[in-house]
């Protein structure tokens, strides 16, 4: 089996793929940051900040919409905010009635609520589009330069090994469950919900202790390669003018952006 | 001769009865990253039939296997027992088709091999009395009913297979469906579990890369690769035919 | 589905400029004396140990069990990775999942990663090794019981963080989303409980030794017992209150200076602070957010300290 | 006829040589949990040597190769090149052991290729030049040198096999030691791992159940079992003392 279906890597020679990892990370949160600071309603920055992602998609050679169909699985998560809708202060625009309470939408709550989906929605593709163009493990790299504490990087760059082994394991795990879930015609099946849970416990024990034996087993590699309690690394980046530009440029249209979001 | 076959026709079953236990038509499966797995396999396979399933790494017979009790789902025809399979009956095909992977690791998720063994049973909501007959059938059948407390975790690689074996035959299935069992055995324990499969009076098909096992075991076998049926007739003369097992990687033992 | 719905993870952009930089001051400085700790008494063997954890449970949050009407239970693994690692590694490893889901999948944004580390990683890792730490030394089943309270409340206690985070944010209204987070993770907590339960008298079943006097899930010190305690009872106290009586906790918040009036910045502590140009209420958000969050962050560490010198005090009897 | 043994007397090593590679003496090993595994093994190896290291499973064949470097240390000698192993040089020794384990995943740790193979330079302190000098030749010599870039997740079995070959060569060890190189391999991935191990000019330690393998790679075997060693001799000769394998457990291919 194969869970590559984790990688959101998508291999292709563009600009951006070859930009400095340090680079596409510091521009990716600094546009997020840049959203979260425009205020509400600022539509021209909006549509600014838009077109900058679509330019980005071209430029990465993904499809202009690339990042505009994978954000699409985000946005329900966003509606957690839709309370804001009526509980803002303003203008009465319509007003109904549900269950037992009254619900007014107002002016105000839904320049708000619209606002808030826009910019998460334009931060989110902008993640997106930096993971598309990255390899994870020159991200990781990127983190580890930009003074992410080397434990936590070294951790991620293990989960991320382990994340297919370990996944591929509960796959099969689960297939195993299921190719055994029968029936027989005369009796009721599937078993009381506490013992399926028990089931699901034993599943997470398992695999829990297979892991822990396996990183028993990588300990031993590791140390019989060499290994005495220092992860080293070759650094395989270095900044080149093509990546103080690129820095420069994004860092320049941001700041243009922010102006756009004042007027 | 056996009947060999290079182009997608279809390839009549050696066996003469009708494929009373399976009948698989025409199937055909690609998985979602759109690697078509299955190009169109049909076999039968009648009670009492032992059938070995060889091919290359990526023919496509763990990809079949998987359909047999409807965990994957291709575009064709698969009846078992005479019954079509489709989502509505898919318990009931589960509990008469017993499926065992290669990795016996995969199998036991219990602690206990009494709890592993009594999953099915239990699932398929027996009563207490009859799920505890049934474990101590299906270990006594395997010949491991002194393990029934141990824990599953600390067992060796020939035993975890032998309860492997055991989870499923205590659904009591009509036909039992191995992949790779003899994978990663020391010479005793695949030994042994010859002798198993041998006495198991079950209706079974068999994946596997060990040709001698195949040599040993099975009167029939069926060869395939990219996702088709290549090959299915008596295990001598498709040992016998060098040049059918060179063109699909394989080896006389 | 291919992996969990976390159902925790908020979302990018959803939280305001100010909250997030709090919760990340408050992720970061616990963080920091996280790694200290774990950097202190790391064996060399460890390193491979928490990667390995932390792949197992982001593995792990796969697994599920029917329950009814195509719904299912689900692991979250938050007091099972604190109860197994100990507390200090616990919380880092649920970083790093965090981290990598937020990165990968865009599960949870970047932006309020403090947020989802603290209310995901911190919270419930300090919940379940405190309440676990408490019944130490009782029996197994006791052990267990604690263990089940400590998933099913870690579960909440993230939900109702989370609730408060959006709120103080000014995107959501209280009387709506305590209420129904609340009531949600009170289900799904189940299944998180249910499965922790199980998961971990398998483990005291079959390696009885990963989890006893010597292993390192018994190394946090009597101090978490104390943190344990503490974040429970706020959850438990503050629960009811919030659900029952928004308006009431609305109240306290205006009167504690949290929450101006029309104004959705919290933290008005510096109202008239103006940069020409960048305008009046971002930035003052802004700064105003982070003197806050400095604040927040600086009673935590105190409190910690002062958990630790309890703790030593505790260790050296 | 091979040396064979039933008791606990030292055996005399076959090779001629006085063991300049490697000599193991009177090796004694426990489990915390006090399983004896192994029980006095005394072994040589001279420089080219490849040999066979067969028994049954538990026998302890993985227990010795993890003590060849030092990750587990039990009572007895061990002299690598001349040079006694201790915790003092035990650096040394390491680069001087090239330990492959039977599961690829358990080796190959790094998300990248080229970091997985340079890590034992990298850890030996090598200048950079050098590491990446060392990583070419390594993946040169398993003729890997266009994976060096890719993801070691999304490698085959039998591609990740060549790799954790590749990251001990890098070490340019005077000793290669392989636990079950060949096993889970289909026949051709197989095929193409023995070519390999035939041309790499190194002296090497292979352990296996794959009796074909032996027959056809290694001129000289030992069969261990219990913690002991049992014979040690011609491959030939020791693959035609029916008596023998029998009591072990091992089959003639
Ligand atoms: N989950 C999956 N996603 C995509 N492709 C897959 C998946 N599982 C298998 N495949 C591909 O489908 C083909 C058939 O795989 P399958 O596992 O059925 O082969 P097999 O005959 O069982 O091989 P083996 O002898 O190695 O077990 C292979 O090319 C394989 O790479
Ligand atoms: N970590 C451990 N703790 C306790 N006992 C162990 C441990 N690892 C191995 N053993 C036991 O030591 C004995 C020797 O094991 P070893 O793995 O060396 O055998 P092996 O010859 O490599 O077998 P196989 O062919 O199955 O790989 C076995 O009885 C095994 O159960
Ligand atoms: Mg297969
Ligand atoms: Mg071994």
């Amino acid at each position: 089996m194969h869970f590559d279906a984790f990688d959101r890597y998508h291999e292709k020679d563009s600009r951006l793929h070859r930009l400095d990892p340090r680079v596409k990370a510091v521009i990716t949160i600094a546009c997020i940051l840049s959203n979260a600071l425009l205020p509400d309603g600022a539509w021209i920055a909006f549509l600014f900040a838009f077109i900058f992602l679509l330019a980005l998609n071209v430029v990465s050679r993904l499809g202009i919409a690339y990042t505009l169909k994978r954000s699409l699985i985000a946005l329900p998560f966003a509606l957690i905010a839709f309370s804001v809708l009526f509980s803002t202060p303003g203008n009465p625009l319509s007003m109904f009635h549900f269950l037992m309470w009254d619900f007014t939408i107002t002016d105000a709550g839904l320049l708000r609520f619209v606002s808030i989906l826009i910019r998460s929605w334009l931060s989110v593709q902008m993640a997106i589009l930096l993971v598309a163009v990255t390899r994870f493990p020159d991200l990781v790299h990127a983190l580890a330069h930009l003074r992410v504490p080397p434990i936590l990087t070294t951790i991620i760059a293990f989960l991320y090994r382990y994340l297919f082994v370990l996944t591929d394991e509960v796959f099969r795990l689960l297939r195993a469950r299921e190719s055994r879930s029968a029936a027989s015609a005369a009796q009721r099946s599937g078993g009381g919900v506490l013992w399926r849970a028990k089931v699901a416990g034993d599943m997470a024990g398992q695999l829990f202790l297979r892991s822990y034996e396996r990183s028993d087993r990588i300990y031993n590699a590791m140390l019989s390669r060499g290994y005495a309690g220092h992860m080293y690394t070759l650094n395989p980046h270095e900044m080149k003018p093509g990546d103080y530009f690129a820095a420069a440029f994004a860092v320049a249209f941001i700041f243009i952006i922010q102006i756009l979001g004042r007027f | 001769m056996p009947i060999t076959h290079a182009e997608n026709k279809f390839i009549a079953p050696r066996s003469e009865c009708e494929g009373d236990v399976l009948q698989v038509r025409d199937l055909y499966f690609s998985y979602p990253d759109g690697h078509a797995a299955l190009n169109g396999v049909s076999l039968n396979l009648c009670g009492g039939d032992k059938v070995a399933l060889v091919g290359p790494n990526g023919a496509g017979k763990s990809t079949l296997m998987l359909h047999l009790n409807g965990i994957l789902n291709g575009r064709g025809e698969i009846e078992i027992g005479g019954r079509r399979l489709t989502r509505d009956n898919l318990p009931v095909i589960r509990a008469m088709v017993g499926l065992v992977f290669q990795n016996p690791d995969d199998q036991l998720f219990s602690p206990t091999v009494f709890e592993d063994v009594a999953f099915g049973p239990l699932h398929m909501g027996l009563p207490e009395e009859e799920v505890r007959a049934r474990v101590d059938a299906a270990l006594e059948a395997v010949r491991m009913s002194s393990y029934r407390d141990r824990l599953s975790h600390h067992l060796s690689v020939g035993e975890k297979k032998r309860i492997a074996i055991a989870t499923v035959l205590s659904m009591k299935p009509s036909l039992l469906v191995l992949d790779e069992p003899s994978a990663g055995l020391d010479p005793r324990a695949r030994r042994t579990l010859i002798n198993l499969l041998r006495e198991l009076p079950i209706t079974m098909l068999v994946s596997t890369h060990d040709m001698k096992l195949v040599q040993e075991l099975f009167p029939r076998t069926i060869v395939m690769d990219e996702g088709k049926v290549v090959a299915d007739g008596l295990t001598m003369e498709i040992l016998d035919d060098e040049a059918l097992l060179t063109a699909h990687g394989l080896e006389k033992p | 589905m291919l992996y969990s719905p976390a159902p925790l993870h908020i979302p990018e952009n959803f939280l305001s400029l100010a909250v997030s930089a709090a919760c990340w001051v408050v992720t970061i400085l616990t963080l920091s004396l996280a790694i200290s700790k774990t950097n202190k008494s790391l064996g060399e063997r460890q390193i491979p140990l928490m990667g390995i954890m932390a792949a197992f449970i982001f593995a792990a949050q796969m697994i599920n069990f029917p329950v009814a009407g195509g719904t299912s239970g689900h692991l979250l693994g938050g007091v099972l990775a604190a109860v197994i690692l100990g507390p200090w590694a616990g919380m880092l490893v649920m970083t790093a999942v965090i981290a990598l889901q937020a990165l990968l999948f865009q599960d949870g944004g970047l932006s309020v990663m403090g947020a989802n580390i603290l209310n995901m990683g911190l919270v419930t890792a300090a919940i379940g090794y405190g309440l676990y730490r408490l019944v130490s030394n009782r029996s197994r089943k006791v052990k267990l019981a604690a263990i089940g309270f400590a998933a099913w409340l870690s579960v909440l206690a993230g939900a109702l963080f989370t609730s408060l985070q959006i709120w103080l944010s000014g995107n959501a209204d209280l009387k709506i989303i305590v209420p129904v987070m609340l009531f949600i993770h009170a289900l799904i907590g189940v299944g998180d409980a249910l499965i922790t339960v199980a998961a971990i008298s398998f483990i005291m079943r079959t390696r009885p030794d990963l989890l006893g006097e010597e292993s390192e899930s018994a190394k946090g010190g009597q101090g978490w017992v104390w943190v344990g305690v503490a974040v429970t009872l706020l959850v438990v106290l503050l629960s009811p209150f919030a659900s029952a009586d928004p308006d009431g906790l609305e109240r306290v918040a205006t009167d504690l200076g949290f929450i101006g009036q029309a104004q959705l910045s919290p933290f008005q502590i510096i109202p008239d602070y103006t940069v020409p140009f960048l305008g009046q209420t971002a930035l003052s958000t802004v700064i105003a957010g982070v003197i806050g969050a400095i604040v927040v962050g600086l009673v935590a560490y105190l409190i910690g300290r002062g958990v630790k010198a309890k703790s030593q005090a505790a260790g050296s009897k």
